[in-house]
Parts: structure tokens; C-alpha cells; sequence
């Protein structure tokens, strides 16, 4: 299991393979990427960037990807968050897992999604052409949670 | 002594990103907010009147009852998000 | 939309990023990998040989990619399955769904992957130190299709 | 005439990728595998005896109650297994 925080872009590609040549035993890969996009709630956005608590954001991340190593059959999974300043259509952060059949990797790596979304100490600041503004959270991802309690 | 971080929007409405704190005796989440919320202004409108604060002590998130002990790293943010 | 059948390997995050920088309002990239395991019931797997049906394949893979832009809202998908005979751990089959937001995506790449399962003319052979053998259908992938209906 | 194709395991257990057959009149898919049935061997045992059989008319999966036009293209296969 590995988390990484950085500034630095990532290559889901280079991720992918990587991941899944450690497990000759795996059949199914499932990954998740987010891109920063260009419009939010009707806002054309120029900026994004990315804040986040040292040392919590990983171990909230570990323990998130323990918990669904605890109820899900995976091999393995990988998250990386970037953080500082992103323009439009580039890479946030990238989620894979590894394991036999591909039930356990789609149901892995959503939860995986939705608890990083709601528990890992990452806040978003947009920059639009009125402002920069911080990020609400969204009582979609609290929806998107509580499905799996 | 504690050490408190602050983060995001709540950062930048207290214009500071942390400090130390003279903390001799354990006390509770929400008795450290009664104290920093004495210091009136944005500390009066963040630790008082901010219902959405989070607050996570040795970098796990805890309720307003948590205890904290002398040594202890101290977070308050709002609501994360990331992803 | 797009589907390709061919012998040649693909590259995740070649497809990955071509895909979604076609979609600047997309905020999430879910994709599905397969990969051919080492062992299977057990037994060592030394190849594993993808017989198909051309012309049909192609539409079936179709109609199942258009059955999911129905369902959910979601921008685009791309299908690429391999054929010939591949070595354990090569990549099997490769599905990406672009969606603006990650519940979309992930329902409908799984969606894909499932009807694939049980409705595109593929076919699988395995060549353990046994001899040579074609796979039988599984239950399981009956039974993850049947959940959409 | 209809151009009828075999895939897989079929395929192997007739020798046979396919062939032309002699199709004048509609008739239905069951009609065609008890027809391909009464070559015996092999062909009796899969058309006749092998409930899992697929067939599709025209790139399409159909079930055995379809009609056959003349200058269809029928296939016949086991269960998929690919993905």
C-alpha cells in the first residue's frame, strides 16, 4: 500500500503497470483519476489550488485505504493527492486498486473515493474572474459516504 | 504547552497559520474554543460562531469533548475538500 | 465513442489522458484493466488464447457503450479488448468511462465491463501444463449483470 | 443460401469454420440445427444435444424461434468468455 502526497504530476499509465506486475494473481485493475475542470457550478475557473495538513493527510489516507483492505478482497492500492496550484484538465489525484475479479476493485476504489473526499484534510481554493474563493463541501459526497455504512 | 495549526478559509480569516499556547491542565475541544474566542474579532466570529469548524487533536479527527493534554498538536479547519 | 479490437498491447495512460483532455468540463476518469493471472482454478497458466467474431464483436461492444450513455451522464467511453494469444500478465481488455463527476463513472464503467462479460463474442482458451482448454462461463458474471436490471 | 459461421469450442468440435448452406424458404434457428443435427457424429451431438449453444442471425443474438432469410449470416457458439 503507498500514499503519496506532492506538487508533482503523475502517469496513470506508468502507475497502473507497476501496481499490477507485483500481483501475478490479479485479473482486475480499477482506477480512479480527477481532473480539475474548467467550470464549476457555471464558473469558468483559471486556477485551482490545493491545501493540505502534513502528516494528517497521510495517515488519513492510509487508514482509509486499511479500512477497505479490511471489507473488500484486494491485493493492493495506490493514492496519490497533488497539492500547490493546478490549471484546468490536469491531474488531482489518482486512485488504483489491484485485486482478482473486478467486484472487490470497482466497490475498493469508490469507497476509497468517497472517505478521501470526506475525511482526508485537503481544501480547494478556485481562482474565477470574479475572485478567488474557497470550495463548500458537498452534501453529494456525504450521500455518496453514508451508501457505505 | 500545545501547538495549534489552522488551515484554508479559517487560516486566512485568523491571518495566522498556527502559534503555542500556554496549557497546563487537560481541557476539552470546546474550552480550548472558549478561550481563543475571548480574543474577540475573527477569533470571537471563527471559535464562537462557526458551527462547520473541525477540530483534530495529534491529527485525528475528535469531537468538541475531546481532551487535550499539555504536548498535544492541535488542528481546526473547515470542512475538507479534497479529491 | 470508441471501440477497438486488436492483437496490439495498449497504454493506459496514453488512452487516459488522450480521452479526458477531449473533456474539459470532466472531473473524473474511472477505468477497468484486465489483466491475464497466472493462475486460475489453481491450475498455472502458461498462455491464454482470444478467439472472437469480427463485425459482431465490434457492434455488441457498441451497443453496450451506448446502453450506458443512456443510463448515466456521462461524456464518453472507450473500449479496447485484445486478441491472439498472450502471456500471464499481459493486458486482456481496457475500458475508460469521462464523466463530470465520479458516481457516473464508476457505475458505467462497470456496467460495460459486466455486459461484456456475458455479451461480446469473445472467447477464451488456456494453455496450462494439463494441455489446452476453453473457459467456461462463470455464474458470477451472470449474476454482476443481472444486478443492473 | 446462408453463410453460417462456428466459433470456439464449436468450431473445434466440428472441424469446421464455417460453410455455405442451401437455404431457400424463411425457417427458424431450430429448424437449421435439426436440419445440421441429422449429419450425425459430432453435428448431432452439438446441435442436437447441447443446450448451451448461442446462435446469432445477422450479428445480432437471437433465440431459436428466429427466422432465417435467405443471405443471412448465421453463427453459432458456446457461452462468452472474453473481458
Amino acid at each position: 500500500m503507498m500514499v503519496r502526497v506532492q506538487q508533482e504530476d503523475f502517469d496513470v499509465g506508468v502507475e497502473t503497470t507497476r501496481l499490477r506486475l507485483q500481483y501475478p494473481q490479479a485479473g482486475a485493475v480499477v482506477s480512479f483519476t480527477g481532473q480539475v475542470r474548467d467550470l464549476n457550478d457555471g464558473q469558468s475557473i483559471a486556477s485551482l489550488t490545493l491545501e493540505h495538513y502534513p502528516g494528517m493527510t497521510e495517515k488519513s489516507l492510509a487508514a482509509i485505504v486499511e479500512q477497505a483492505k479490511q471489507r473488500w478482497h484486494i491485493f493492493d492500492a495506490l493514492v496519490i493527492h497533488r497539492i500547490g496550484t493546478l490549471p484546468p484538465q490536469a491531474q488531482i489525484v489518482l486512485v488504483i486498486v489491484v485485486s482478482a475479479h473486478r467486484g472487490d476493485a470497482f466497490a475498493a476504489c469508490e469507497f476509497i473515493m468517497d472517505y478521501l473526499k470526506t475525511e482526508a484534510p485537503f481544501w480547494k481554493k478556485e481562482v474565477t474572474p470574479e475572485g478567488a474563493k474557497w470550495l463548500d463541501e458537498r452534501a453529494s459526497d456525504h450521500a455518496a459516504r453514508e451508501r457505505w455504512q | 504547552m500545545i501547538q495549534l495549526l489552522y488551515f484554508a478559509r479559517l487560516r486566512e480569516a485568523l491571518g495566522s497559520d498556527g502559534e503555542s499556547l500556554d496549557w497546563q491542565e487537560p481541557g476539552t475541544v470546546a474550552a480550548l474554543k472558549q478561550k481563543l474566542a475571548t480574543r474577540g474579532g475573527a477569533w470571537q466570529e471563527q471559535f464562537a460562531g462557526n458551527t462547520s469548524l473541525r477540530a483534530a487533536v495529534n491529527q485525528e479527527l475528535v469531537p468538541d469533548t475531546m481532551l487535550i493534554k499539555p504536548g498535544d498538536e492541535v488542528a481546526f479547519f473547515p470542512p475538507v475538500t479534497g479529491g
